[in-house]
C-alpha cells in the first residue's frame, strides 16, 4: 500500500493526484492533434458537463469504497432514481416539485436496503449489490409493462442538467460542484468522515473505538444510493427523459474513476481530488474515442491500454 | 492426549462448510426444480441443465483461483467471450487441426491470464481496475476476431461434449470433474496453491515465511485465464458459433462473483475452494431454471429471479444471529 | 418432419416469401390446442417489454386463446447458452411450437436439430436465425439501413457530412444496418464524408456521442441513427446544431420531435421494425401446427412513414412517452393492436 | 569448536526509515551453541537488526559475515536457505491455514508434486512435540487458536525449518510461565546441539535464566556486549535507558474503603465461558485480574465493554443497572468505559492511519459539535496528552504503523485517555514492551486512579499484578475463584490460586 507521511486530509497534494491532471492535460493535447476543436472551451465545457454525471455517482461510490466496500447497484439505482423522478412529474404540479427529491429518495431506499444488508447482515457487498440490482431491475420491467409510466423529465429536471445560471457553465457542473465540495467536507472536516477511513482501515479496531460502524456503512450506501439516484436524475434531464438502460454505461467507469483517482479499493485510502480527476480522465478519454474514426475493436484495445498506462505511471502500489 | 479421529472430521468440517452450505442449496434448488418440470428428472433435462451451468462454473473456478489470493478477475467473462470468437475460428476442420485448434484457444485463456497476473503482480497495480482495463482489451480483440456473430466449430466434437456419455450421465459433468481433479486438486495441493493460499490469508506473514508469493500469484491468474478458456470454448460447443456479446461478458463476470459467493469463498480471500465456487455457480444457474418451472407473468420474471437470489445470499447470513461475540462480525 | 411444397401460403396477404426462391413448408397437421413457449432473451429495454405484452395480448385475442392450451414466455437475459436451454427445455416438456427471439442469430444449431427430431415447430423473428430448418420472421434489417441512407441522398442531392450513428458493436443487426447504409450512398455516386459513432441504441449513449461528434467533427449535412433518436436529436437541438434530414428508427419521441420540427429542417424517414412482429410468429406458428402452408422465410412489411406524412395519433402520440416503438400493427395479418393500447394502458383502464 | 570465529557477524549496519534512524553503526557477533540476548528499550532498533538478519529489509550501510563470508539476502526465503530462521515479533502464521500447514511452510514434503498431507501432519506433529505444544491439533487453523498457542506453532515452524541460526523476538511475550519453561527447555536442548540462538523479551529474569552472551541497545546503537552474569539488572537497565534507574511501581496509597464502587458486578456469566463474576470497583482502585491466561479475563473485559452477546447478571455503573450493548454505549458520558485491548494491530490501531487520527478516533464525539471536528480543540487535546505520555514519533503525522511496538501501544493507551474515562480496563497492556516504558504505564495507572478512575488490569505478568495492584481476582475456568488483598498479593498465592490448587487437581482444558 502507498503510504503517505501526509495525512489524509492533505492528501489532495498526493503526486499521483497531480500526474492524474497531468495525464488529463496530455490526453486533451493529445486529442488535439487528431481535431483542433478538443482545444476549444466549448467541447471542454461540454465534457464536464458529461463528466458531472460519472462524477455525481463516482462520488457514492467512493463513499463506498473508502469503506473497503463496493455498489454493484449503481446501474439499476441510476436507471430507477431517473424513472421514478420522471414518473412523480405525472402526478400535477406537486408531483413535479417533487420529482427530483422523490427520485432521489428512491436511491436512498435502495442504498438502505443495501446497507442494512452490509452492516447489519454482514453480507458481502459485492454480492448484496448484485443481488439489489436484480431486484430493482425486475421492480422496474415490472413497472414499466404495468402502469405506462410518465418518462419525460420535468422542465426542472431539465434546467438542473442542461440550464445556465452562471453563463457558459452548465448547471449539471454546479451540482457536481455542490456535490463535491458537502463530499470534500463530509470526508475531512466530519467524524462520519474520519469514521469512514478508520472503518476501512481497520473496522475491528475501529468498532473497538466505539464507532458505531454499522450506522457508518448503512450512512455511506445511503449516499451511494441517492448519489446514484441524482446521477440518473441529472441523466434524465440532459436526455430529457429516463429509460431503461441509462445506468448500465456508468457501472465499472465509477469504480475505475475512483480507483484511477488513488483511492485503495480496499478501503481507508483516497481523496476526493483524485476521484475528480480519475472522473475528467475516463470522460475525456471515452469522448476522444468516440469521435475518432476507428472500428469499435480498436477503441476497445486503445482504452484498455491508456488506463493501464496511466496506473503504471502513477498508480501503483509501494512494496512493502 | 484427547484428540481422535472425531476431532479430525471436525476440523474437516469446519474448514468445508462453506462448499457443503453450497452444495446443500443447489441440491435444495435442483430437487425444486426437477421435481416441478413436466419432464422430470430424465438425463435429457439434467443434460440441459449441466450444459447451460459449466460455462459459469468454469468461469466461477477461475474467478474463485483469483478471488482466493485475495484479487478478483472483472475481465474472466471477456476472456471467456474471446476464447469464444477464438474457438469459432480454430476448433474446426480434421480432428488434428481441431486438437491443434483447442489447444491454441486454451494457451490463449492462459495467456491473457498470465498477462493480468503480470500486471497486476510486477506493475502493483489493483486488480480490480487492471482487469477492467483488460476485459476492454479482451473485449477488442475479440471484436477484432468477429465482428459479427459467425464462424463455426467441429459439431461432431461439439455434439460429443454436449452429450450425454451412455445416454445417462452428462459428458458436461464429466468435463467438469476432470478438470478439477486435473487442475483444481493439483493447484490447490501445489506449494503455489498453499502460498495463493497464504497470500490471500496474511501477505505480509506468508512473505515473511519466505513463500514464493509472485509465482503463486501469476499462477492463479493464468490458471484462472485457461479456466475462462475453457468456458469460452464449452460456450463454443454449445453454440456452434462466436459472438463479441459484451453484454454477456460483463454478465458472466457478474455472476462468476455471485457464484464465488454463494460457494462459501471469501472475497477476502484465503478462504474457500473451487468445488465450493462450482456449487455456487450451479446454484446460481438453477435461480434462472426455477423461471421455467413456476408460471410467472413474463413481467415479474426478473423480479422473481432477483429475490430468489436474495433469498441464496439470505440463507448464508442466518448463522450470524447464533454469534455472542460481536468481534466474530469482523472476522 | 415439414413437407416442401408449391406456394403460395395459405395467407398469402400476410405471410408473404422473403425471397422468389423462398422455399414454401407444410407441417404434419396437429390436434389442437396447442401448447405455445415464448423463449425471449433481454427483457429490460421498453422494446422487448412491448414485445412480451403484444405476446400476452395477441394469446389473449378469443379466436387465438381457442387455439390455444398454454402460452408461456420465458426470457433469459443476455447470455445465449440460457435461451439454448431454455429451449431444451421447451422441446423436452413437449410443447408443439416455440417461438423466439434469438440473442444470437447464429448460435442456435445444435438447438434446431434437436427441435426437428423431436417434431417442434421453431419459429424465430426480430434476430432471425441463420437456418433453412427454422421458420424466420423476418425484418429486412439491411433494406432499414437502405431505407435510411436512400432518404439521405434523396435529400443531399450534393452529398455532404454524414453522422451516422451505429448500434451495438459485434451484433449482426447493427452490421446489417451499417452495411445498407454504407452500400447506398456508396452506390449513390456523391460524395459522403460519414463520422461514425457508437450510440447502443441508446438515448443517452447516442446523445452523449452526437454531442461529441458534433462538437469535434460539426456541423453535418445528414444524421442516420439506429436506434437512441431521440437522443440524438437532443443532442442537436442542445448544440443548436441546425436541424438536417434525419434517417432513424420508430421511437414515439423521435417521431414527435420530428413532427415538431419539420418545418425547421428535420425532415424524417423514420423506419423500422416493430415489437408487434411476434404476432406475426405466433400466427405463423399456429398456422404451421395446423398444417397450412407457410414459407419458411416470411417477409414483413416495415413500418416506415416519412416526412411530411406523420399523422398526430396514428404515427406518433404527442401525450405518450418516448419510449415506445410506434410500429405495432401488421394490417395485412389482422394485427391491429396500436402501440397506445399495448403500453398506454394504465392502473384504472386495465 | 572455534568460539573465537563467530557464525554471524554484522558491522556498522545502519538503516534508516525516511528521517528516522532505525539503526546507526550497529555491531553484533552471534556464535554457535550460545544464546545471544539483545537487550534496548522499545524503538531502540533490535526488531529492525533482527529484520536485517532475516532478509526482510536490506541495510542502508555495513556488512554481514556468515561463517566469515559476506553475505547479503534478499528476501527472507533468502535467509532461509542459509539456515537463518526467525520467530518475528509480528506473528508470521497465515491464519486461514491449518497448523500443520502453517508449520511445513516454507518447504513442504511432496509426492508427485503436490503436498504429501499425511507426511505433513507428521513431520507438523513432530515439531509440536519438540516443542512442547503436543496439545495443539495439528488439523486446527490458526485463526481460532488464542495468541499464546499461536507463538507456540510459531516456534515449532521455525523448529521444523531445522536452522543453524534461530532468531526469537519476543517469541515468549504472551505465553504462560509453563508455556515458557517447555520453550526454554528446547532452547536450552538446541544451544547444546550446536546452534546459535538469537533471544530477545523485555523480561529480564528470562534473559538471566537464558542467556550467555548479551548485547544492549540504545537509540539504534549496539552500545556493549558483554557475557551474560557480568552485571547486575540495575546495571543493565542504566545501560538501556541510558539513565538512573529507580525503582519501578509507583507506591500505592490507602484507598478509603467506604467510597461508593463505580463499577459493580453481580452474578455476571455469559455462555460456558464466564459464570457467576461478582466484584466492586472503587475509584482510586487498581484492581488487578490474574490465572492462567486463557480462563476468561478477556471475556470479562469484553462484556464489560459491550461486546459480549447475552450477558447475564447485573452491572451497575454509579449504582445505576447498566446493560450495554456496544462499545459506542459503554464510552458515553454516562458510562465512561475505555478498553485497552489485547492486540493492538487488530483492535487497537488503525496502523496506516496517522498518529493523530489514531490518537483522537476514540474521542471524536468530545471535540466535535453536531458531527463536524473542531480541529483546533483536537490538536489542543493531542498536545495535552503527548505531554502526559512520550510518543517517540518523528512527527504525530506519520502513520502509525511505523512506530515501534511500544510506541504504538503508548497510542492505543492514549488515544482512550482523551475521553477521560472513569472505569478503564486493560488487557495485558504491557506485552512486548521495555521497562522504562512499563514504568511510564504504570505511573499513569496510578495517576488516573488518583484521579478517581477505576481501573480493571489484567496482566499475565505477576511482577505487575503485585506491584501496581490493589486487589487482585483471580480467574479459573471463567470464575473469580479467589480475591488477593494486602500481603496476600504475592508470587505463591498469584500462582497457587492460578492454579486452582486448593479447589480441584490442576486441569489445563486442552480443548472442549
Ligand atoms: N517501517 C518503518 N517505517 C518507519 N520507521 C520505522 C519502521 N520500522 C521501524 N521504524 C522505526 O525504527 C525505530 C526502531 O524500531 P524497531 O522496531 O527496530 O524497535 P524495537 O527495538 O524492536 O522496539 P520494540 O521493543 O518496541 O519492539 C523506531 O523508532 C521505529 O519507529
Ligand atoms: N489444543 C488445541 N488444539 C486445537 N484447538 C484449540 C486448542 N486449544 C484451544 N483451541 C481452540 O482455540 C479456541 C480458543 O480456545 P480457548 O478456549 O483456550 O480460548 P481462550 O484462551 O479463552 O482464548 P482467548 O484468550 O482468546 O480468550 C477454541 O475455538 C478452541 O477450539
Ligand atoms: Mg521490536
Ligand atoms: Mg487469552
Amino acid at each position: 500500500m502507498r503510504q503517505s507521511i501526509v495525512p489524509i486530509r492533505l492528501r489532495g497534494r498526493d503526486p499521483a493526484v497531480a500526474i492524474a491532471f497531468g495525464c488529463i492535460l496530455l490526453l486533451v493535447l493529445g486529442g488535439s492533434i487528431y481535431s483542433s476543436n478538443f482545444l476549444s472551451a466549448d467541447y471542454l465545457l461540454q465534457q464536464l458537463k458529461v463528466a458531472s454525471f460519472l462524477g455525481v455517482i463516482a462520488t457514492g461510490m467512493m463513499m463506498v469504497i473508502l469503506l473497503g466496500q463496493i455498489d454493484l447497484s449503481v446501474p439499476w439505482t441510476v436507471t430507477a432514481g431517473a424513472m421514478m423522478a420522471c414518473a412523480a412529474t405525472a402526478y400535477g404540479t406537486s408531483g413535479s416539485f417533487l420529482a427530483i427529491p422523490f427520485g432521489i429518495a428512491c436511491g436512498a431506499a435502495i442504498g438502505f436496503v443495501n446497507g442494512l444488508a452490509v452492516a447489519y447482515l454482514r453480507i458481502p457487498s459485492m454480492i448484496i449489490t448484485l443481488a439489489t440490482n436484480a431486484v430493482v431491475q425486475g421492480l422496474m420491467v415490472v413497472y414499466t409493462g404495468g402502469f405506462s409510466p410518465q418518462d419525460s423529465a420535468s422542465p426542472a429536471m431539465r434546467f438542473l442538467a442542461t440550464g445556465y445560471m452562471i453563463p457558459s457553465v452548465p448547471n449539471g457542473v454546479l451540482v457536481w460542484l455542490v456535490v463535491g465540495i458537502l463530499a470534500v467536507f463530509l470526508l475531512t472536516r466530519t467524524t462520519f468522515g474520519r469514521s469512514l477511513y478508520a472503518i476501512g482501515n481497520r473496522e475491528r479496531a475501529a468498532y473497538m473505538s466505539g464507532i458505531d460502524t454499522r450506522r457508518i456503512a448503512l450512512l455511506a450506501f445511503v449516499i451511494s444510493g441517492s448519489l446514484s439516484a441524482l446521477g440518473g436524475v441529472l441523466l434524465a434531464g440532459y436526455a430529457s427523459k429516463a429509460s431503461q438502460s441509462m445506468g448500465d454505461a456508468y457501472l465499472l467507469p465509477s469504480i475505475a474513476a475512483v480507483v484511477l483517482g488513488g483511492t485503495h479499493v480496499l478501503g481507508g485510502k483516497g481523496s476526493y481530488l483524485g476521484t475528480v480527476a480519475g472522473v475528467i480522465l475516463i470522460t475525456l478519454l471515452q469522448s476522444i474515442l468516440s469521435v475518432m474514426q476507428i472500428e469499435e475493436a480498436g477503441r476497445q484495445l486503445i482504452y484498455g491500454v491508456v488506463i493501464i498506462g496511466m496506473l503504471l505511471l502513477y498508480g501503483r502500489q509501494k512494496l512493502n | 492426549m484427547t484428540i481422535g479421529t472425531s476431532g479430525g472430521w471436525r476440523f474437516w468440517y469446519q474448514s468445508n462448510k462453506g462448499t457443503l452450505l453450497a452444495a446443500a442449496l443447489f441440491v435444495a434448488m435442483f430437487v425444486i426444480y426437477v421435481s416441478n418440470h413436466p419432464a422430470g428428472f430424465t438425463p435429457n433435462v439434467v443434460q440441459t441443465a449441466s450444459n447451460k451451468a459449466i460455462l459459469l462454473a468454469f468461469v466461477a473456478m477461475a474467478q474463485c483461483l483469483v478471488v482466493i489470493t485475495a484479487g478478483i478477475d472483472l475481465s474472466a467473462g471477456m476472456v471467456l467471450v474471446l476464447c469464444n470468437c477464438l474457438a469459432s475460428w480454430l476448433v474446426v476442420g480434421t480432428p488434428l487441426q481441431t486438437g491443434f485448434g483447442i489447444v491454441a484457444v486454451l494457451v490463449a485463456g492462459l495467456a491473457c491470464g498470465t498477462l493480468n497476473g503480470l500486471i497486476i503482480i510486477f506493475g502493483r497495480l489493483q486488480p480490480i481496475v487492471t482487469t477492467i482495463a483488460t476485459s476492454a482489451i479482451f473485449f477488442g480483440l475479440a471484436l477484432l476476431l468477429r465482428p459479427t456473430p459467425g464462424g463455426s466449430v467441429n459439431e461432431a466434437l461439439a455434439d460429443v461434449f454436449t452429450s450425454t456419455l451412455f445416454g445417462m450421465f452428462p459428458t458436461s459433468l464429466a468435463v467438469l470433474a476432470a478438470t478439477i481433479l486435473l487442475v483444481w486438486i493439483p493447484f490447490s495441493r501445489s506449494v503455489y496453491g498453499r502460498a495463493a493460499y497464504a497470500a490471500g490469508s496474511a501477505e505480509n506473514a506468508a512473505y515473511m515465511s519466505g513463500m514464493p508469493l509472485k509465482r503463486a500469484k501469476l499462477a492463479a491468474y493464468a490458471v484462472a485465464g485457461l479456466l475462462s478458456a475453457m468456458g469460452g470454448l464449452y460456450l463454443t460447443f454449445y453454440s456452434y458459433t462466436g459472438e463479441a456479446a459484451f453484454a454477456s461478458g460483463n454478465a458472466y463476470t457478474l455472476y462468476s462473483i455471485a457464484a464465488v459467493v454463494l460457494g462459501g469463498v471469501s472475497l477476502a480471500g484465503g478462504k474457500g475452494s473451487a468445488v465450493g465456487a462450482v456449487f455456487g455457480a450451479l446454484a446460481f444457474r438453477t435461480i434462472g431454471d426455477l423461471l421455467f418451472v413456476f408460471d410467472f407473468d413474463p413481467l415479474w420474471q426478473p423480479l422473481f429471479q432477483g429475490i430468489v437470489l436474495m433469498l441464496a445470499i439470505g440463507v448464508g447470513s442466518i448463522g450470524l444471529a447464533r454469534v455472542r461475540n460481536r468481534l466474530e462480525w469482523f472476522q | 418432419e415439414p413437407k416442401v411444397v408449391a406456394g403460395p401460403a395459405a395467407d398469402p396477404g400476410c405471410m408473404t416469401p422473403w425471397a422468389s426462391d423462398t422455399q414454401f413448408l407444410q407441417y404434419p397437421k396437429k390436434e389442437g390446442p396447442y401448447r405455445i413457449a415464448l423463449a425471449n432473451g433481454y427483457i429490460a429495454n421498453t422494446w422487448r417489454i412491448q414485445m412480451v405484452k403484444t405476446a400476452k395480448a395477441y394469446a389473449a385475442q378469443p379466436e387465438v386463446k381457442a387455439k390455444l392450451k398454454e402460452f408461456k414466455v420465458v426470457s433469459t437475459g443476455e447470455d445465449v447458452p440460457a435461451q439454448i436451454s431454455a429451449i431444451n427445455n421447451f422441446i423436452d416438456a413437449g410443447y408443439d411450437a416455440i417461438v423466439v427471439n434469438a440473442q444470437n442469430p447464429t448460435a442456435f444449431g445444435p438447438v434446431i436439430k434437436r427441435a426437428k427430431e423431436a417434431g417442434v415447430v421453431l419459429v424465430a423473428f426480430d434476430n432471425t436465425l441463420d437456418t433453412k430448418d427454422a421458420i424466420n420472421v423476418n425484418v429486412d434489417q439491411k433494406g432499414l439501413g437502405v431505407t435510411w441512407a436512400e432518404w439521405l441522398v434523396k435529400h443531399l442531392p450534393n452529398g455532404g457530412k454524414i453522422l451516422e450513428v451505429r448500434g451495438v458493436a459485434g451484433t449482426s443487426v447493427d452490421t446489417d444496418r451499417h452495411n445498407g447504409i454504407k452500400e447506398t450512398l456508396a452506390a449513390s455516386g456523391k460524395k459522403f464524408d460519414v463520422t461514425e459513432v457508437v450510440g447502443k441504441w441508446d438515448d443517452s449513449v447516442a446523445q452523449k456521442v452526437t454531442a461529441d461528434a458534433i462538437a469535434t467533427n460539426g456541423p453535418f449535412d445528414g444524421i442516420t441513427a439506429q436506434g437512441g433518436d431521440t437522443g440524438v436529436v437532443q443532442a442537436m437541438m442542445d448544440a443548436k446544431h441546425p436541424f438536417v434530414p434525419f434517417g432513424g428508427e420508430t421511437e414515439n419521441g423521435f417521431r414527435k420531435l420530428c413532427a415538431a420540427h419539420a418545418g425547421d429542417g428535420l425532415l424524417c424517414s423514420s423506419a423500422g421494425t416493430g415489437p408487434a412482429q411476434v404476432a406475426v410468429a405466433i400466427k405463423t406458428a399456429i398456422a404451421a401446427l395446423e398444417g397450412q402452408v407457410i414459407p419458411q422465410a416470411v417477409k414483413l412489411p416495415t413500418a416506415l412513414v416519412s416526412h411530411p406524412d406523420f399523422k398526430k395519433d396514428q404515427d406518433y402520440y404527442p401525450d405518450q412517452s418516448d419510449n415506445f416503438f410506434v410500429g405495432n400493427s401488421f394490417p395485412t395479418c389482422g394485427i391491429n393492436f396500436t402501440a397506445q393500447e399495448i403500453m398506454g394502458q394504465t392502473k384504472e383502464n386495465q | 569448536m572455534l568460539l573465537s570465529e563467530p557464525l554471524l557477524r554484522m558491522e556498522g549496519i545502519s538503516k534508516r526509515y525516511g528521517g528516522v534512524i532505525a539503526l546507526k553503526e550497529a555491531d553484533i557477533a552471534i556464535r554457535s551453541g550460545a544464546i545471544h540476548a539483545v537487550l534496548g528499550e522499545n524503538g531502540a532498533g533490535k526488531s529492525t537488526l533482527i529484520k536485517i538478519m532475516a532478509g526482510v529489509t536490506a541495510p542502508d550501510e555495513g556488512r554481514m559475515l556468515l561463517g566469515g563470508k559476506d553475505v547479503a539476502f534478499s528476501s527472507p526465503a533468502a535467509a532461509n536457505a542459509v539456515g537463518i530462521v526467525s520467530v518475528f515479533q509480528e506473528l508470521s502464521l497465515i491464519p486461514d491455514l491449518s497448523v500443520a500447514d502453517n508449520i511445513v511452510i516454507s518447504n513442504p514434503p511432496r509426492r508427485f508434486g503436490m503436498i504429501d498431507r499425511r507426511a505433513q501432519r507428521r513431520i507438523a506433529e513432530e515439531a509440536l512435540n519438540r516443542a512442547g505444544a503436543s496439545d495443539i491439533h495439528p488439523s486446527s487453523l490458526v485463526k481460532d487458536l488464542p495468541l499464546s498457542r499461536r507463538q507456540m506453532v510459531e516456534i515449532a515452524k521455525a523448529l521444523a525449518r531445522k536452522p543453524r541460526l534461530m532468531i526469537l523476538d519476543e517469541a515468549t511475550s504472551a505465553l504462560t510461565r509453563s508455556d515458557v519453561e517447555k520453550v526454554f527447555s528446547v532452547l536450552k536442548r538446541l544451544r547444546s546441539e550446536g546452534l546459535a540462538l538469537v533471544y530477545i523479551s523485555h523480561r529480564m529474569h528470562e534473559i538471566a535464566e537464558l542467556a550467555d552472551d548479551c548485547t544492549v541497545f540504545r537509540n539504534g546503537r549496539s552500545i556493549e556486549s558483554y557475557p551474560a552474569g557480568t552485571k547486575t539488572d540495575h546495571q543493565v537497565v542504566e545501560l538501556m535507558i541510558g539513565r538512573e534507574y529507580k525503582s519501578v511501581f509507583p507506591a500505592k496509597p490507602s484507598i478509603e474503603a467506604n467510597k461508593a464502587p463505580v463499577l459493580s458486578c453481580h452474578d455476571l456469566s455469559w455462555g460456558g465461558r464466564l459464570a457467576g463474576i461478582t466484584f466492586d470497583a472503587r475509584p482510586g482502585e487498581i484492581v488487578g485480574v490474574g490465572g492462567l491466561d486463557g480462563q476468561g479475563q478477556r471475556e470479562l473485559l469484553l462484556a464489560l465493554f459491550g461486546v459480549l452477546r447475552d450477558v447475564k447478571g447485573d452491572v451497575q455503573i454509579d449504582g445505576r443497572s447498566v446493560r450495554l450493548r456496544s462499545p459506542k454505549e459503554a464510552k458515553s458520558a454516562a458510562n465512561s468505559i475505555a478498553l485497552i485491548p489485547e492486540d493492538r494491530k487488530t483492535e487497537g490501531l488503525m496502523l496506516p492511519m496517522s498518529v493523530r487520527e489514531n490518537l483522537s478516533i476514540a474521542a471524536l464525539g468530545s471535540v466535535s459539535r453536531n458531527g463536524i471536528i473542531d480541529r483546533g480543540a483536537e490538536a489542543a487535546r493531542i498536545d495535552e496528552l503527548l505531554k502526559i505520555l512520550a510518543i517517540k514519533a518523528a512527527t504525530i503525522d506519520m502513520p502509525v504503523s511505523s512506530l515501534s511496538g511500544g510506541n504504538q501501544q503508548k497510542v492505543v493507551i492514549a488515544k482512550w485517555l482523551m475521553n477521560r474515562p472513569r472505569i478503564v480496563l486493560l488487557n495485558d497492556p504491557t506485552r512486548g514492551i521495555d521497562v522504562g516504558t512499563k514504568q511510564e504505564i504504570y505511573q499513569l495507572l496510578r495517576k488516573l486512579a488518583d484521579g478517581g478512575a477505576a481501573i480493571i488490569f489484567y496482566s499475565t505478568d505477576y511482577d505487575e499484578l503485585i506491584g501496581c495492584c490493589d486487589r487482585v481476582l483471580v480467574m479459573y475456568d471463567g470464575t473469580v475463584v479467589r480475591t488477593l488483598e494486602g500481603a496476600d498479593i504475592n508470587e505463591r498465592e498469584l500462582i497457587g490460586s492460578a492454579l486452582n490448587i486448593a479447589a480441584r487437581p490442576v486441569e489445563r482444558r486442552v480443548m472442549q
